[in-house]
C-alpha cells in the first residue's frame, strides 16, 4: 500500500522535531502506521492540499483551521505542537521597547507576512499604528542593516541567529497581545477521521510519543534533520530546540499537544472581530483531542 | 485614425468570443463542483469579489500600473541601448552579453534584501523589479533585429558615409523593428509579473493584495488580482499594438524590394 | 591628369578558387567616360565594387584622384531600394544621410523623378513600380548627390528601348553640361559604344580582352545608324565570338 | 567541427575576461565592508561553500537542470506548434493569442495551489512552472519570424503548391529561424527561473536550496545557489548557440539575394 | 483549341488609381508563343502575373486550356532565389515541393544548370554568384519541371549578347523538341520579334497597341541579318515612337 502523506508547511528544523523523532524512534511503524514526510517550502499550500485530498495529514496553523472552516473545508485539529504560539516581534535592544504596544507606535519600520492575521489583530487591538509597516520574506539581513528596524520572528529562530551574530535584541511573544493561536496543529481530513477513527488515534499517539522523545533528548533527531536542511547549522538546531521547550511543554495534567474549546473559541472570535472570517464558526467540533 | 480603431475592434472579437466561452466553461466547472471552489474559485465569486472590494483593488492596480510603466520605460530604454552598444562594439557583447543572461536567472526573491536596501521599500524596488525581469527579452529581440539587418541596404548606406546616429535612426532600427516590438511585447509580460514579484518583496500595489489574500486562503480575492494583472498585461500589449500600428500606418516594414 | 589608374588589379574571394578579375591595367583621365563590357559572371560588377571600395584588393593597385572618392555614386545592379521608403524619399536618402538636405536639394529630387518619367509616382512604395521604375528611382538617388563620377551597373537593363534611349541622351548631356564622368556596364555593345569614351572589354576569366578609345565628334541617336559606329558594334560582336571559340576549345567555364 | 569549438572559445574569451574583472570588483567592494558580507557574500566565500556542500548542491543542480530541460523542451514543442497554428489559422491567434499573454502574467505563487494540486509535490509541479514562464518568449517570436517571412519567397513557393507541411518546413520555419533561436534565449533564462520559483513551493533541487537557506542567514549559500542556476542558464544558451551553428553551418539565412 | 484566351481583362490596384492594365483581348493558340512589349511600367509584369494567377483579374476573363494551370511554370523579374539553398538546390527546389524529386530528375536539373553555363557553381550559394548567373538559376528553376508552358519577365536582360543569343536558341530548341509554349517579356524589340509567333504590344496606359502574327519559316541567328527581319523590328520601333508623340502631346505620363 502506499504510504500516508504527512505535509510540512516548511522544511525540516526542530518545529517539527517530534514527528522526525516519531519516524527515527519507529513509533509510526510499531502503531502500524507507514508515515511519508513531506517538506514544504515558501507558499506551499499544505491546508489546500490536504482539503483536495492529496495528502493526508497536514501541519497548519491555528488560524488557518478556523479560516478554512469559514470558508467551507472540513477539517479536524488533532495535536497541537505549540501551546504558547512562537510568533513573536524582534526589536532591537538599543530601542528600549517595553511593549509590542511601544513597537507599533513608535517609528521606523516593521516587517510582517502581509495578511497574517495577528497583524489584523494588532491593526484593530493598538489603532492607529505608527510604525510604517512591509513585508517580511525570512531572513535578518534587513534587520542587521538598520537598526530602527523591527520584524516579525519565531522566537525560536530569528532571535537565536541575531544573538549569534552579536545583535542585542529584545523579543515579544505575539501572545502577549492577547492573540495566541495554537501553531504547527497535526490535522486531517474529517472524512478521514469518521472512517478511520483507530488510525487517526494511532497517528495522533505515535507524533506525541515522538515529541515526548524529542523534548527529552533533541540530539539524535536534530542530526536527521540536519542531514536534510544543511543550511541549518547544528548550534542553531540545538539552540532553537531548547528555546523552544516551554512553549510545547504542558502542564502535568495535560497531555503534549492537546486542546481546549475555550481557547479556540476565542480565536474564532477574534479572526472574526477582525474580520478574516465573514461568519461565526462553531469551534466543539473542529478539534478532537485523542 | 477612427476607422483604424473600428478595425482594430473587429479584429478582437474572437477574443471575446473565445473569452466569453473559456468562462462559461470555467464556471461550469466550478459550479460543477469538479474542482472546488476553495482551489478555483467561480468567475462569478472572483467578479463579486472585485465589484466589492473595487476601491481598494483599483488603488492597488493604479499603483501597479504605475510601477509597471516605469519599470518597462526603462526596459525599453536601457534594452534598446545596450542592443545598439552591443551591436556597435562586438567585443563588449562578447563580454557582457552573457551576464545579461545572469539578470534573467536570478530569482528577485533571493535578492530580496539587496533591492531593499538599495532602492527602499515601496515603490523603487517594485519599479527595480519589473526592471530587472523584463530588459532581457528587449535587449535580446532588438540585438537580434539589429544583426538582422540586410546587408545590401547596410551596404547602400555606407555609400554615404552616415554617422552611426543615422545609421542606426535611418536603417538599424526601422529595420530592427519587427523584432523589438515582439521584445517589447514579451517584456510588457514579465514587466507585470516582475511588479508583482517586487509588491511581494516592497509592498503595495496588486501585489501585496495577492500576497496577504494568499495567507488568509482568500483565493476569490488571489483571482482578482490575477485578474487585474492580466488586464494591465493585456492593456498594455494593445497600447503597444495600436502605438506601432499609428507609427508604421502602411510603411511595408522588411518587405524586400 | 588621370581620374582612376588600375595596375595589375586582381580579386579572389577564396584562396582556393581562381581569381575573378585578373591583372587589370588601364587609366582613365579626368573627363572620360568608361564602358565595361564582357560575357556574364566575367568579373564586371565585382570591378565597379573594387572601383567603389566595396571589396577589397587581393593584388595590385586603384589609384584615384584626390578627393574623388567623396564625389563618387553607385548604381547598384539591383534596384536596392529601401522598402519603408517611398519614391521620392528614397531619392531624399543620400542628401539625408550626407546632411546637405536644403530645400532646393528636395526640388532637385522631384525634378530628377519627373526627368525619369516618375513624376506621378512620387509617394509610392518600391513595392508598388514596375522593375524598369525602380532602378529608374535608384538612378535618381545616385545623381541627386551631384557626383563627379558615377559607376553604373546596368542601369538600363530593365528598360524598354525608346525609354534607354532617352535615358543614354540624359547622361550624355550630364557629361556635357555638368562634366559628369561615369563607369558604365552594360551587355549592349551598341550602348557600350554609344556612351564610352574608352571601352575595356573583359574575358570569362576576368582578365583584359580589350582596351580601346572611341572617339566620335559628337553623340547623338542618329549617330547609331552610321557604318562608323555599327562597324566598331560589328568588331565588339566579332570578339565576343573569338572568346567563345577559344573557350569551347579549352573546355573552359562560360 | 573540431575547428567551430575552437573558434567558439576564442569568441567567449572576452566573456571571460570580463568574469575576472567582474569577480574582482566584488570581492573588493565586500573585502572592504562596501557592502556587508551577510548581505552579500564574497566570490570567495561562494565558492569556497559551494566547494563545501558540492555533494548536495551538485544533486539539487542536477535535478533541476532535469526539471528545466524538461519545461524548456516541452515550451519549444508547444509554442513552436501554437505558433505554427496561428500562422495558420488567423482566427485562432487572434482568439487565443491574447490569454497566452495571461500565462506570463500569473504570478506562479498565486496558482501555486492549483499547479501543486493538479500535479503534486516535486519535479512534476517544478517542470509545470518552468513550462509556463518559458512558453510566451518562444510562442510569440516564432509566430513573428513566420509572419515576416519574405512575401515574395512565399509567392515562389506557392507556384508549386507545396502541402502546408512543406510550406512549414523549407520555408517558413528556415526563414524564422533566427527569431524562433532568439526566442529560445529569452526562454532558457525563464525556464531556470521558473524551476526554481516552483521549487520553492513544490520542493527539491536549487530552489528549495535557495529558500531554506534564505531564511537561516545564509547568505553564501544563497548565492551559490543563484551562481548554479546562472551556470545552468549559460550553459543550456551555449548549448542551443552551439546547436544552432551546427544547423546552418555557413548557410547564409535571411541573407538577401 | 486555343491555350489562353483573354477577353476584355483590366486590373487597377485600387479604386483610386487608373487601371494598370486595360481591356486586353487576344486568344493565344495551342502551341503559340507570345512575346509581349511595351514602355516600362506598361503593366507587362502584371499581365503576366494575371495569367499566372498571382493578382486577382479587376474586369474581365482570362480562360486556359483545361489542365494548363498544373503545366505552368514563372521565372520573375528578379531571380528571386532562396538564400539558404545552393545552387542546385535552389533548382531542385520546384520537384521537392510537387513531390517528384527522383533520382533522374536530380540528374537532369545537374544537366540544365550545365547548358546554362553553371555547371561549375552548383554548390554556390545565391549570394555569390553574379547577376546574369542567378537569373539562369531562375530560368533553370522553372524549366525543372518540364512544364507545358512557361511564363517569362525579361529573363535575358542580364545577360551578354553572346549568352543571350544562346539562350534563345535554347528556348526555341525547347519549343520545337518538347512543344514547350512560352510568354515572353522583353525590351528587345529584336528579341521579341525572333522568339514570338505573336507579339502583344502594350501602350503607357496598359492598353492594347498592337496584335500581330509573326510568321517566319524558320526561326536561327542568321535570320536576325534579313531585311524581312529587320523590317519587322522598324515598324516596332515605329510604333513606339509614335506612342511617344502621342504621349507628349496629351502630356501624358510615360
Ligand atoms: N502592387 C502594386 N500596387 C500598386 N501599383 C502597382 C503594383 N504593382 C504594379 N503597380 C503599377 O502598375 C504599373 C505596371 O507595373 P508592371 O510591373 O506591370 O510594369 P511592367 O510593364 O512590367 O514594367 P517594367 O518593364 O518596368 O518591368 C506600374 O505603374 C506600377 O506602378
Ligand atoms: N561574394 C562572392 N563570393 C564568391 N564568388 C563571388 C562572389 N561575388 C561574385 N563572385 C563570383 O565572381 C564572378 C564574377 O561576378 P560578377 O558579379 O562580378 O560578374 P558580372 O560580370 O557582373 O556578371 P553579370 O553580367 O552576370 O552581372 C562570378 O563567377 C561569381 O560567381
Ligand atoms: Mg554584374
Ligand atoms: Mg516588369
Amino acid at each position: 500500500a502506499k504510504p500516508l502523506v504527512l505535509a510540512l508547511n516548511w522544511k525540516p528544523e526542530p518545529q517539527f522535531g517530534g514527528f522526525y523523532a516519531a519516524q527515527e524512534a519507529g513509533y509510526f511503524r510499531k502503531n502500524k502506521l507507514d508515515i511519508e514526510i513531506t517538506e514544504g517550502g515558501s507558499g506551499t499550500p499544505t491546508i489546500q492540499m490536504l482539503l483536495a485530498g492529496r495528502v493526508d495529514y497536514a501541519i497548519v496553523s491555528g488560524d488557518e483551521v478556523i479560516i478554512a472552516h469559514a470558508r467551507g473545508g472540513d477539517i479536524v485539529a488533532l495535536f497541537a505542537t505549540y501551546q504558547v504560539s512562537p510568533q513573536g516581534i524582534m526589536t532591537h535592544a538599543s530601542r528600549g521597547f517595553e511593549s509590542i504596544e511601544d513597537v507599533v507606535h513608535g517609528d521606523g519600520v516593521l516587517l510582517w507576512q502581509s495578511g497574517l492575521p495577528y497583524s489584523q489583530f494588532f491593526r484593530m487591538k493598538y489603532a492607529p499604528l505608527k510604525v510604517t509597516t512591509a513585508p517580511y520574506l525570512g531572513g535578518i539581513g534587513n534587520f542587521r542593516n538598520d537598526a530602527k528596524l523591527s520584524q516579525q520572528c519565531f522566537v525560536t529562530s530569528e532571535p537565536l541567529e541575531a544573538e549569534a551574530v552579536g545583535l542585542k535584541v529584545k523579543t515579544f511573544l505575539v501572545a502577549e497581545s492577547g492573540y495566541n493561536p495554537y501553531t504547527t496543529v497535526l490535522v486531517t481530513r474529517r472524512a478521514r477521521l469518521e472512517k478511520s477513527p483507530d488510525e487517526v488515534k494511532r497517528m495522533v499517539g505515535a507524533v506525541r510519543a515522538g515529541w515526548k522523545d524529542y523534548l527529552s533528548d533533541a540530539v539524535p533527531t536534530n542530526r536527521v534533520m540536519g542531514d536534510l536542511n544543511k543550511a541549518m547549522s547544528a548550534e542553531t538546531f540545538s539552540a532553537s530546540a531548547a528555546a523552544q521547550h516551554s512553549l510545547i511543554q504542558t502542564t502535568a495534567e495535560t497531555e503534549l499537544g492537546s486542546m481546549t474549546q475555550e481557547r479556540w473559541q476565542t480565536l474564532a472570535d477574534q479572526l472574526l472581530a477582525i474580520d478574516v472570517i465573514p461568519k461565526p464558526v462553531k469551534v466543539d467540533t473542529l478539534f478532537a483531542n485523542f | 485614425m477612427l476607422g483604424a480603431l473600428r478595425d482594430w475592434i473587429a479584429e478582437k472579437f474572437p477574443a471575446w468570443i473565445f473569452l466569453g466561452g473559456l468562462l462559461s466553461v470555467w464556471q461550469l466547472v466550478v459550479a460543477q463542483e469538479w474542482v472546488a471552489a476553495y482551489l478555483l474559485p467561480s468567475p462569478t465569486q472572483i467578479f463579486t469579489t472585485t465589484f466589492t472590494l473595487w476601491p481598494e483593488i483599483w488603488a492597488a492596480t493604479l499603483s501597479t500600473a504605475y510601477s509597471i510603466c516605469w519599470g518597462l520605460g526603462f526596459s525599453i530604454l536601457i534594452g534598446v541601448s545596450l542592443a545598439l552598444l552591443f551591436f556597435a562594439i562586438p567585443l563588449v557583447r562578447r563580454a557582457v552579453l552573457p551576464f545579461c543572461i545572469f539578470f534573467q536567472t536570478v530569482p528577485i526573491i533571493a535578492i530580496a534584501p539587496l533591492l531593499v536596501i538599495w532602492f527602499g521599500f515601496g515603490d523603487p524596488t517594485v519599479r527595480a523589479s519589473a526592471f530587472i525581469v523584463s530588459l532581457f527579452p528587449i535587449l535580446a529581440n532588438t540585438l537580434t533585429g539589429l544583426q538582422e539587418t540586410d546587408p545590401q541596404l547596410r551596404e547602400l548606406y555606407r555609400l554615404y558615409r552616415p554617422s552611426p546616429w543615422q545609421l542606426i535612426v535611418k536603417l538599424q532600427l526601422p529595420s530592427a523593428l519587427p523584432y523589438m516590438l515582439t521584445g517589447i511585447r514579451i517584456s510588457a509580460g514579465l514587466a507585470v509579473i516582475g511588479a508583482i514579484v517586487g509588491e511581494f518583496i516592497a509592498g503595495g500595489g496588486i501585489g501585496s493584495l495577492i500576497d496577504a489574500a494568499r495567507t488568509q486562503q482568500r483565493v476569490d480575492l488571489v483571482f482578482s488580482g490575477v485578474l487585474m494583472s492580466s488586464v494591465l498585461a493585456l492593456s498594455l500589449v494593445f497600447a503597444i499594438e495600436l502605438l506601432s500600428r499609428l507609427l508604421l500606418q502602411g510603411r511595408p516594414y522588411l518587405r524586400k524590394v | 591628369m588621370s581620374a582612376i589608374d588600375v595596375t595589375a588589379l586582381s580579386k579572389r574571394f577564396s584562396a582556393s578558387e581562381a581569381p575573378v578579375v585578373q591583372n587589370l591595367t588601364f587609366t582613365l583621365e579626368e573627363g572620360q567616360c568608361l564602358c565595361l563590357l564582357g560575357p556574364s559572371g566575367c568579373g564586371k560588377t565585382t570591378l565597379l565594387r573594387l572601383l567603389m571600395g566595396l571589396e577589397k584588393v587581393s593584388e595590385g593597385d586603384i589609384t584615384l584622384s584626390p578627393g574623388l572618392i567623396e564625389h563618387m555614386s553607385y548604381v547598384f545592379q539591383e534596384p536596392r531600394l529601401v522598402p519603408w521608403r517611398s519614391c521620392l524619399e528614397n531619392v531624399l536618402l543620400p542628401l539625408e544621410l550626407t546632411r546637405s538636405n536644403s530645400a532646393g536639394q528636395r526640388d532637385r529630387a522631384t525634378a530628377l523623378l519627373q526627368q525619369l518619367g516618375l513624376g506621378e509616382r512620387l509617394g509610392h512604395f518600391p513595392s508598388e513600380l514596375s522593375g524598369g521604375m525602380q532602378m529608374r528611382v535608384a538612378l535618381a538617388r545616385a545623381l541627386v548627390t551631384e557626383p563627379r563620377i558615377i559607376l553604373l551597373d546596368e542601369p538600363f537593363a530593365a528598360l524598354d528601348e525608346r525609354s534607354r534611349f532617352r535615358m543614354q541622351d540624359l547622361l550624355l548631356s550630364f557629361k556635357a553640361e555638368l562634366g559628369l564622368q561615369y563607369v558604365f556596364v552594360t551587355h549592349s555593345i551598341a550602348e557600350a559604344v554609344y556612351l564610352g569614351d574608352r571601352i575595356l572589354m573583359m574575358d570569362a576569366q576576368g582578365g583584359q580582352r580589350d582596351w580601346r578609345a572611341i572617339d566620335f565628334p559628337a553623340r547623338g541617336q542618329a549617330l547609331k545608324m552610321t557604318a562608323e559606329f555599327n562597324g566598331i558594334v560589328e568588331s565588339y560582336s566579332r570578339l565576343f565570338t573569338d572568346m567563345e571559340i577559344a573557350l569551347v576549345e579549352n573546355g573552359g567555364r562560360v
